[in-house]
């Protein structure tokens, strides 16, 4: 299963709702304020424990925008659009924590 | 559209994931009026509250005072409409000080590990 | 394969809208069928076809008007969450209709694979 | 006291405009003066006429009306921020104008108090 | 100084920056879904090491829409919209913490 | 509307107070617009970034595989508007890993403590 996470670890919690639930061998993608999890930074250290047993990606198009692309943490995939649709299409079930 | 060879018959599995308050934003009525059509679809129907969402259930609300519809009794209704899955996050429940006493109406907890399970079940996960 | 989005924020407030456009974008390039975009919540807000953003900035709105004309795409917005917010025919924008809650259940049962983009 | 009012979220989506009806209703009532309504980023959507709730639903948008008709308030959206939402003076409603900016900074230097109601 | 906290303490982190820089002697009200800060649960505890230096409000109106009205720990006062007007007038700045 | 009486003259303290990402939400970009036209009125203006606002001001922004406008080069030209009092919360910077070389424009860093003395200072907080 592919999780989708849109908001940012330091604003809100739905990271933090999403790593309770996820399950050894889930996907997690990081989108839109969401890839701010996968930089350097406070935030960046549940995302490190996480990368144990998820696999984690990042949309490189929303770090180059927020220019922290090169702050990306190691364990950290980094796709464009067409390797987000290619995480969709490879999980039969997503889910976006809005 | 050639969509509609593609009915008929098949019957998916539907999640609707409820995770904010009441009344703060519009997103707990508007998923309620979807899982009320979707129930008309014959499909797989589950309702999970995490996070805030459990909030949604909470026994004695009054809008009163801010002149909005309590939407609250709905929950309630869902039995009539065969939306019988109504699941609830135990850490969620009780990082918010709640118990099932003080929910509106009956759901089946689980740990975040079985939420987690039953979400990877789902074929359609419907997030508000 | 068919893949079903459901966009739950208007345009220009938050970034749903565009990341939608963009991953639709990408799927039919890589030959996948987009085949509905149904607008729920304040999502309804991009179908109006009043919007006239600064000269230097995208028309998130015409973009998915083009998009559903070169590719046949079903935009539909709610009308239960549309009469709230104020679209209606008068001021709906070219290529989206206005239809019931029982398309995105459709969408959900015909569709290889539903994505939904919020807040 | 003369109370300024910032609204930045639209109707029925977040709660924003509602509270800050029942705060400027209850202002009115304490005596004090609302002397201004500026509807920024999505507030804009508070102004237009097309809503229609359902029938057991309050009206926001004509609630507006309403309280600027009984006490000559002013009512102001932000054209820059209302172009962007496809709010126009074809689709506003009573009572409401679309003005600048600078009716927001206006009504921070004259008013005694500004009060912003947000997401 | 009056604070406006309209966040849920569990979703997002306004109140914890409310609270970071909320100087002693300011006053805190709580409304909309910032109101479940003051009842029983996980995130009553900040609240009420908060409350030794800050006076709390919460918006009763807000309470009794979701339920939570008995469920106010102790040292927040209720007040009313008229009391939300008072405490505006009676404080020459304020600050939303959206 | 008897406003006009009180013009003329009176200089407020006003602080607008960014606390959210760009690009996620649009308020990043609306509140410069709102600063850009405020400097015209003469008033005392501080802007303050913190929380997530901090990043508005990460150098490098480039929006081009994302379609929007970079608006970050604007932050350089406040500076032109007459609007110099430009500050960051040290607490939120440091947790979001990044100094003062990573911003693109000089900002005065302040304590937690600083800011809420601040803020306590102001006639009027415009917050986004």
């Amino acid at each position: 299963m592919l999780h989708i996470v849109n908001k940012s670890p330091y604003e809100k919690s739905a990271l933090d709702s999403c790593l309770r639930v996820a399950q050894p061998g889930n996907a997690l993608i990081l989108i839109e304020d969401g890839v701010y999890a996968a930089t350097r930074g406070a935030g960046a250290e549940k995302l490190q424990r996480a990368a144990a047993s998820l696999k984690i990606y990042a949309l490189a198009p929303d770090l180059e925008a927020r220019g922290i692309r090169e702050r990306v943490i190691d364990g950290v995939t980094l796709v464009d659009y067409a390797g987000f649709v290619d995480l969709v299409a490879n999980h039969s079930t997503n889910q976006s924590w809005l | 559209m050639e969509e509609g060879q593609q009915s008929g018959g098949k019957v998916k599995k539907f999640m609707f994931l409820n995770r904010k308050a009441p009344y703060g934003t519009v997103y707990a009525l508007e998923s309620l009026e979807v899982v009320l059509i979707t129930a008309t679809f014959d499909q797989d129907v589950s309702v999970v509250f995490m996070d805030d969402g459990v909030f949604e259930l909470v026994k004695g609300q009054n809008t009163k005072a801010i002149e909005m519809k309590n939407f609250s009794p709905t929950y309630r209704a869902l039995d009539g409409y065969d939306v019988e899955k109504l699941f609830v996050e135990r850490e969620s429940m009780e990082a918010r000080g709640l118990t099932e006493a003080d929910l509106l109406v009956p759901v089946e907890v689980l740990s975040s590990a079985e939420m987690g399970q039953l979400m990877a079940e789902q074929d359609v996960v419907l997030s508000f | 394969m068919k893949i079903g989005l459901m966009v739950n924020e208007g345009p220009y407030t938050h970034q749903a809208s565009d990341s939608a456009w963009l991953f639709a974008r990408a799927a039919l390039a890589a030959g996948h069928q987009i085949s509905r975009v149904f607008f729920y919540h304040d999502g309804v807000n991009n179908s109006t076809r009043l919007t006239e953003p600064p000269q230097d900035d995208r028309n998130i709105v015409n973009r998915w008007s083009n998009l559903a004309d070169e590719h046949q795409i079903d935009l539909v917005v709610c009308v239960a969450a549309a009469l709230r917010r104020g679209i209606k025919d008068e001021n709906l924008a070219k290529g989206f209709r206005i239809s019931g809650l029982g398309q995105l259940a459709d969408m959900g049962i015909k569709a290889d694979r539903l994505v939904v983009f919020g807040d």
